[in-house]
């Protein structure tokens, strides 16, 4: 039995990973939070060296320092535009280790207590390892998906439905299976199954929609936890895995609300074929577009400018060009900000990162609400990758799939210049009808390409 | 309260505090919430200590210690990158453009 | 989980629920709100059976009858009190003004 | 033993009491909560008669019908005006009710099992009677404050502080007395100085600040319950308590911020002498007052009327006639509508009540935020009985009681009505600066008795 002590201790660490989670929930004491987190992960970790009786502690140990100098690294080299990738690695190690602690607590009830199991235990256990084991694998391909070590597309192969379903009844009988004959091998295999599951889950599921399925897999995970906390009687684990079992559970809705997204199209979509958003085909209408220099002058001759940034300029990595322009802009006495959409980017609030990471200074970083009412008083507006955040359909079009999703008002400034590729749509996979503006100018090519000729274009002027 | 319950009533409250606790988070923030989520269930490492500690073939010692070293991973590692990700939301004196009066 | 440790695990929960739970609230649903809060402690009601239930001596059941109709008074007048107030709040239809056109 | 199926019912009413709480905080689901609420106090007392073994059935059940047919007659009958003494009725009776329980279960308790008792079940025991008493004394000593039993102004003898000091400690020494020697005398004791603890906390409390005292002894008897829960090995008393006990701190300290009041200046300003809010003087400084026939010329030749109802309004029971008022005004083309401030009348919310219950239709009663901007269009604006609502010191005055309260921006009409009784100043105690203002004029009197001659006087226009 543990301690008296001990559980007080477990208890104020579940108590700092609910104020960890109050905390990060407000950009003022989101640091702090994460910290207090951190702290109380800390503490639980500490208190079970003390309070329970522990075999293997030099393999423990060293394992906990190894565990340790791969996560510091990988967390303090990692470019912020891969940040994604690097959250759903985590996440995936860390389902991968409740369905590992689960199997050898199944090992161990099985061996010892063959008839003191209550049911209820097996089947929490059948669960962690199940949902554990699809969060693993589901992680490892959206980091795949993300890392591009393979296509960001949907991956729809012809039996793939059938595949899935059929995974997922092998996992409820397996379950059942493992409830009335609590045996290692069937929890073996309940892996596999779940490994597989999360794979074919994750495949279908497009670039843009991953952000949604990575918090998707990560309130998997908490849930794993959860009952593995049941399992091994542990509170402070139940406590944790439930927190984040729930809470991702209802930031997934919120991710997918503030994308426009349902989350039954993000994970389904694909496969009913139809609506593959970012399909869009390039229209053919005529446009009017530029050189840099022309471009150029523009900027050059303007007085107020505001900068959209967009999950293009994510892709082609042009942040740092693009603080260079500004500054150079900046210097000629021009008042330059940068609009920041919440979903711009590859993740919510990514963008505030990026361009934080360029060392944009904090000021001119102004949120949708803040800058939405000056945009009528600038002269040009700079949308650097960016389509969907500043469609006007979103308020113009019922129907559109971005409908009511609040956008930023660049179609009332004087003048409008896109920088992207080609005349293909976004994410949301319509067509902006602010391109065929009037007052619009298109930049064409790579925006880390084009932005540099900009560059030197407006330092030439 | 027998035993099944009292974990069902600490289940289902904790529930209702983690929805309740996010429930006003603006979307600049979510990335760094989820990134905090995701450290605080790297709190599995209690766990794996546990069965790790208890393990006693050496097969099972095996396993025990990949899922130690997955689960700290996945703590510090989540800690430490959440930690970072906050920095740059962090209100810094503005910065100078480089030599403004050349 | 030792028992006095299990019911703290439950009490603090259950703070965070209840603080999270109404820290949205607007002042027009203050009284409502408390009215309401009022009512549901009247479950008090429960524990004045219980011990009603068990009394031997004819003092002890009076007394716990008189708890009984305290807490039952509690619960019942203040959920209907509450719900009284609230049928107020319901947007209705538009009064005519009498007779608007004599 | 209680058996399992009942555990898992008393959960499922402990949720439904969540459930409640969360539905109550937003006024579109208000109502349905309360039902839930009601609901799950229902489902819990109806578990205990089939999962226990009950003796004395049939005093259980007739107490019930009492105590049913009680509550629904005073929650029935009541009028709007005197529901917040009701409210402190109804939890005073619930504080004694939690007391009785833990005296009973003492006295079961120190005759059984001398030998076996818990210290800290002792403790738990003595903090429900002791905090039952203070709530049950407490809040009837709010009622005959509200109910005007006894003065509503602060009662403040020279011993006061002493004897307050005083029960203070015989209360935590008797508890530490019954921890160590249970025993049913000490309890009995631990009641009566639990129950004067109660009186000399509530009576140095100001009548208007009454809502937040009524507040904090609610959240005193939610923890009563609780810790009552915790003696019976209950877990829905347990968690319905701490909802309770929790949220009513909150909302106490909501409650204050929304008046301008600190928690400790409401109880114990009056004891620091000092400033005695609503005790300040009328001021001599000349005004404009005018009879109920000039008024009602004005009021009868305006486009535009809005009302601003307040304090002093609830207090005269004017509201009927002051609807009767606002149809006439209807009736000659002119459009009326209410502006609500969220703190005016004598709880937060309650003008609100008020008004509905006067039938004045919803669609005329306008939310501070919903009205503001239209004060600047606003002919004449009547004020009654309010006085804190719309004074601009709030807004100019740093210093001031309410500096920073967001106020009704009376000032911007063209003409500013008071109804009131005298030139003494509202609640805050501070002149309001308005009432000197050339556009301003005063009608002296009663709400109810200048609100009748001003109908009179309109209709007869
Ligand atoms: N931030 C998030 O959390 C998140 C996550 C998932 C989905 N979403 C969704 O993504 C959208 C975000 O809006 P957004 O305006 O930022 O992006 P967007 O609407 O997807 O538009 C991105 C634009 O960038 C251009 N682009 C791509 N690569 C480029 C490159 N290398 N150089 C230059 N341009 C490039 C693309 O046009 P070309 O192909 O013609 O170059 C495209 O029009 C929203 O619909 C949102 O709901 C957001
Ligand atoms: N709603 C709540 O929850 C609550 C609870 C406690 C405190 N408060 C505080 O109370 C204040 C409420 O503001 P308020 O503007 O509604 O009230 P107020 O500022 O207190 O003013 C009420 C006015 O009504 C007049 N009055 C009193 N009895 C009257 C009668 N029979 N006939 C005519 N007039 C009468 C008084 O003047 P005469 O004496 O000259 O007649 C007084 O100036 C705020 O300061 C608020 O913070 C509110």
């Amino acid at each position: 039995m543990t301690p008296t002590w001990a559980q007080l201790a477990y208890l104020v660490a579940a108590v700092c990973f609910i104020l960890a989670l109050k905390g990060l929930s407000s950009p003022k004491t989101a640091r702090r939070g994460n910290l207090v987190g951190a702290f109380g992960a800390v503490l639980a970790c500490a208190i079970v060296f003390f309070a329970e009786d522990l075999d293997n502690l030099m393999p423990i140990l060293i394992a906990i320092v190894v565990g340790t100098v791969v996560g510091v690294v990988g967390a303090r080299r990692v470019q912020m535009t891969q940040m994604p990738q690097l959250v759903a690695l985590f996440n995936g190690v860390g389902g991968g280790a409740a369905a590992l602690v689960a199997l050898l607590e199944l090992d161990e009830l099985s061996r010892f207590a063959e008839a003191h199991i209550a049911r209820f235990d097996m089947a929490a256990t059948g669960f962690t390892i199940l949902v554990g084991a699809v969060s693993f694998s589901g992680s490892l391909v959206t980091f795949a998906k993300l890392q591009e070590l393979m296509t960001t597309r949907p991956v729809v192969f012809p039996g793939l439905p059938v595949a899935f379903g059929a995974a997922l009844l092998a996992s409820v009988g397996l379950s059942a299976t493992l409830v009335f004959e609590p045996n290692l091998s069937w929890g073996i295999v309940l892996a596999f199954v779940g490994l597989a599951l999360g794979v074919l889950l994750v495949l279908p599921v497009g670039g843009a929609d991953v952000p949604i399925v990575i918090s998707l897999l990560n309130a998997f995970t908490g849930l794993a936890v959860a009952a593995g906390g049941y399992v091994l009687g542990n509170a402070v684990l139940l406590v944790a895995g439930t927190l984040v079992g729930a809470s991702g559970t209802l930031l997934t809705k919120l991710m997918a609300t503030a994308m426009g997204r349902s989350l039954f199209n993000t994970l389904f979509g694909a496969l009913k074929g139809g609506s593959t958003l970012g399909a869009g085909e390039a229209s053919d209408r005529p446009v009017r577009s530029a050189g840099p220099q022309d471009i150029a002058i523009l900027l050059g001759y303007a007085n107020r400018v505001i900068v959209v940034p967009g999950y293009g300029l994510a892709v082609a990595q042009a942040q740092h060009t693009l603080r260079e322009l500004v500054d150079v802009l900046g210097e000629k006495g021009i008042v330059v900000d940068y609009a920041i959409h919440p979903v711009a980017g590859r993740m919510p609030g990514h963008m505030n990162v990026l361009l934080a990471e360029a060392q944009v200074p904090y000021e001119q970083l102004k949120e949708m609400d803040e800058i939405n009412g000056d945009f009528k008083h600038a002269d040009v507006v700079l949308v650097v990758g960016a389509n969907d955040v500043v469609n006007p359909a979103a308020k113009t079009t019922p129907g559109a799939p971005i409908y009511g999703m609040p956008i930023l008002n660049a179609d009332e400034a004087g003048q409008v210049i896109f920088m992207k590729r080609s005349m293909r749509p976004g994410f949301a996979g319509i067509e902006n009808e602010l391109l065929f503006d009037p007052k619009t100018t298109l930049l064409f090519g790579d925006a880390k390409d084009t932005m540099s000729k900009l560059l030197t274009a407006v330092k030439a002027l | 309260m027998s035993e099944p319950v009292v974990w069902l009533t600490i289940f289902v409250l904790s529930v209702f505090v983690g929805i309740e606790v996010i429930s006003k988070v603006s979307s600049t923030l979510h990335t760094p919430l989820m990134s905090g989520a995701n450290a605080i269930h790297g709190v599995i490492l209690l766990g794996a200590i546990l069965v790790t500690g208890a393990a006693e073939s050496t097969v099972a010692v095996a396993v025990g210690v990949v899922a130690v070293v997955l689960a700290t991973v996945n703590m510090v590692g989540g800690f430490v990158v959440t930690d970072r990700m906050l920095q740059m939301f962090v209100r810094r004196p503005p910065r100078q453009p480089q030599e403004p009066r050349s």
